[in-house]
């Protein structure tokens, strides 16, 4: 039997320009606040930005963005709400709070529904909040979003960094773009990182210091734009683009 | 009426296999799971209209499959009564089947953690045509 | 057909007199950490501690615990190596340092497979440190390990306290016992997670500050026991036993 | 030499099936997934020592299933040429199968997002017997 979703998915993202997933072998080095606020500093650059939750299990930026209320409009597929200026997918328009125990199976089968069913429209960039791991999440959007490229979130910890020397491993050996890595909550910079992530042979984008004042702008785009995270994740920008 | 993007994915798929195989389909046979509470006649009106140059005059057969749930935790196999979801829960599980962890627990076992042994989403399960000349 | 590893799984743990998960709905809270410093506090009480590291696509206890030159023995199963004191497993013993892209089937696979074949023998405790999210392998511990009991991990953070929030509530709804919360990397304390522990009628376990020092401890026992965590943590088990 | 634990839960769970349905098995087949490259002869001689009171005379037989794998990435089907792993990725996919998505690449496309159609594990594949008086 064929699965007619897998035929529409590629089309669905046929006019975005560029597909970014934020991913990390690990899990709280700040994905999910950096896919927000990279999504928010590009739109403030004028492009049209689309964001794209794919942590079902433990969605996060909905939280960041303050999102509530918000319902996407069911229109020949489904038409993502905006929020914050940025054309809007989650998995909590249709879970809400309540938890959603799904495996790996499902993931893969939500991930592969939604895809296909969301009219993303035209956008210059669609960042796509990755769950930690390297999971069915990653291994579809690998395998099904064709023009895809990574950003990738370490910490300063070996713990982090670990993690992430064997995502850049599975990454290159699928010959998948990665677009640097960003190095986040820095507290006492010792360069450490920045060496190995040379030694990867990949790009070193820029670190993003530990900054106190970040969760206290959490749920306010107004208030996560005047955060000191967002004048960094602004200066890192400026080499990407 | 997200049931056109689901038309849209089987036309497509269709087309491409009368495409490969250089067919003028005849027939096209639509598996839809319960579950996801797909409105056929929506679906059937929408594929109506998506019809292709190699499908003109192509008979569109849905066929409903029933939900058949297995419990992970404790065995428990059930057959989904859908009218017990609420409007919202029902809504959800129409746009992503896999929501079904989230409203639905095992009658047995009150676990989330099943297999939707059949009846999920839409499935193109057959295509029958006559080869075209040249 | 039937598969004969669901029938000596039980068994394995038969000895095993109590069976912690440490979890969360988050990466990147400290379940890893805590995992480690929890079994050893034990161990250092005289109990006989097992721990097995379940976060199969990033595992990190090795990397903590200082795991080098360690491999498990084969003897009617497999017999877990002892570090730190403690009888410890973890897919690192197979996979090394390679990236493991496992989908949930295969980490469900995994799981099933490497209890099967360990044999722990007679534990006081056996401490699983989980992956973050409510995926194949906390389904499968819920499922498979009858008396198991969770041990939630946080941070003051809304990010990880709502995903907090979920776990609770699928464990209750699943009827497995909840030993409590513990706030790791607290800052500045302002009482908001004690508080909303409080009214998800779970027990508050106690904080642990943020340890700046903790970093420089990684892959040395004895300076993790020297670290002001393990004070912390100290302070938490004998709440706890 | 895990085998026996191996063979432990074959044993266990043919007892069990045994005990439920009043049986004095005569017959038990056992499929293994060549992925797993079981030693044949220490599971046969494991599964005779380990064998319960419920099946005194009953014949093991071993079948070993070849191994088959499917590609995610690119839809390549191949068999796997074990040969080519080397000892240490060897014995890890011995004790842990899915530890082939960590030193097998599909050789198509070079994923390991591959799936194990067959030839993974060691299951029951069949339980025949005689029904015990009383
Ligand atoms: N630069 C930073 N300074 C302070 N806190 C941060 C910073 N980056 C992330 N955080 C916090 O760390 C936690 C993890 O961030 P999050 O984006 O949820 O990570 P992930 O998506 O990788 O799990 C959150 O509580 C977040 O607010
Ligand atoms: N109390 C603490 N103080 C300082 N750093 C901590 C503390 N707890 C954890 N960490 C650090 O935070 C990161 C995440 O911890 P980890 O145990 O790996 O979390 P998880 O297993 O939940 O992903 C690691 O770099 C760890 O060293
Ligand atoms: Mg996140
Ligand atoms: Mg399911
Ligand atoms: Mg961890
Ligand atoms: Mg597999
Ligand atoms: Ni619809
Ligand atoms: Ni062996
Ligand atoms: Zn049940
Ligand atoms: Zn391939």
């Amino acid at each position: 039997m064929a699965d007619p979703r897998l035929e529409i998915l590629e089309r669905r993202l046929a006019n975005v320009r560029k597909i970014i997933a934020v991913s990390s072998g690990k899990g709280g080095v700040g994905k999910s606040v950096t896919s927000v606020v990279l999504a928010l500093a590009l739109r403030d650059r004028r492009f049209k930005v689309g964001l794209l939750d794919l942590d079902f299990t433990s969605p996060s930026t909905h939280v960041i963005l303050g999102v509530r209320d918000l319902q996407p409009i069911e229109d020949y597929g489904i038409i993502p709400p905006v929020a914050g200026g940025l054309s809007y997918m989650s998995i909590v328009f249709y879970a809400f709070d309540n938890p959603a125990p799904l495996r790996g199976l499902d993931v893969s089968n939500s991930l592969i529904e939604l895809m296909a069913i969301t009219r993303w429209g035209e956008l210059d960039y669609l960042i796509i909040d990755m769950p930690p791991g390297l999971g069915d999440a990653t291994l579809d959007v690998i395998r099904l979003v064709k023009n895809i490229s990574f950003l990738i979130v370490t910490t300063p910890s070996i713990l982090a960094f670990e993690t992430v020397k064997k995502l850049v491993n599975l990454l290159n050996s699928l010959k998948t773009p990665i677009l640097g890595v960003v190095e986040n909550m820095v507290m006492d910079d010792k360069g450490r990182i920045r060496g190995e992530v040379d030694k990867l042979g990949v790009r070193y984008l820029g670190e993003i210091a530990y900054d106190a004042g970040l969760e206290a702008s959490m749920g306010s785009v107004e208030k996560l734009k005047g955060t000191r995270f967002y004048v960094s994740l602004e200066r890192i920008l400026k080499g990407l683009l | 009426m997200h049931e056109w993007a689901l038309a849209e994915g089987i036309i497509s798929k269709a087309d491409r296999i009368a495409i490969e195989n250089n067919l003028e389909i005849t027939d096209i046979v639509i598996q839809i799971g319960e579950l996801q509470q797909i409105d056929d006649e929506i679906l059937q009106f929408a594929l109506e209209q998506l019809r292709t140059d190699n499908m003109k005059k192509a008979r569109f057969t849905l066929e409903t499959i029933k939900a058949k749930l297995k419990c992970r935790a404790c065995g428990e196999e059930w057959r989904l009564d859908l009218s017990s979801l609420d409007e919202e829960s029902s809504e959800a599980v129409h746009f992503v089947p896999e929501m079904a962890h989230v409203y639905i627990k095992c009658p047995r076992c009150g676990s989330p953690d099943f297999e939707v042994l059949e009846g999920r989403g839409v499935w193109l399960a057959s295509v029958r045509g006559v080869r075209k000349d040249g």
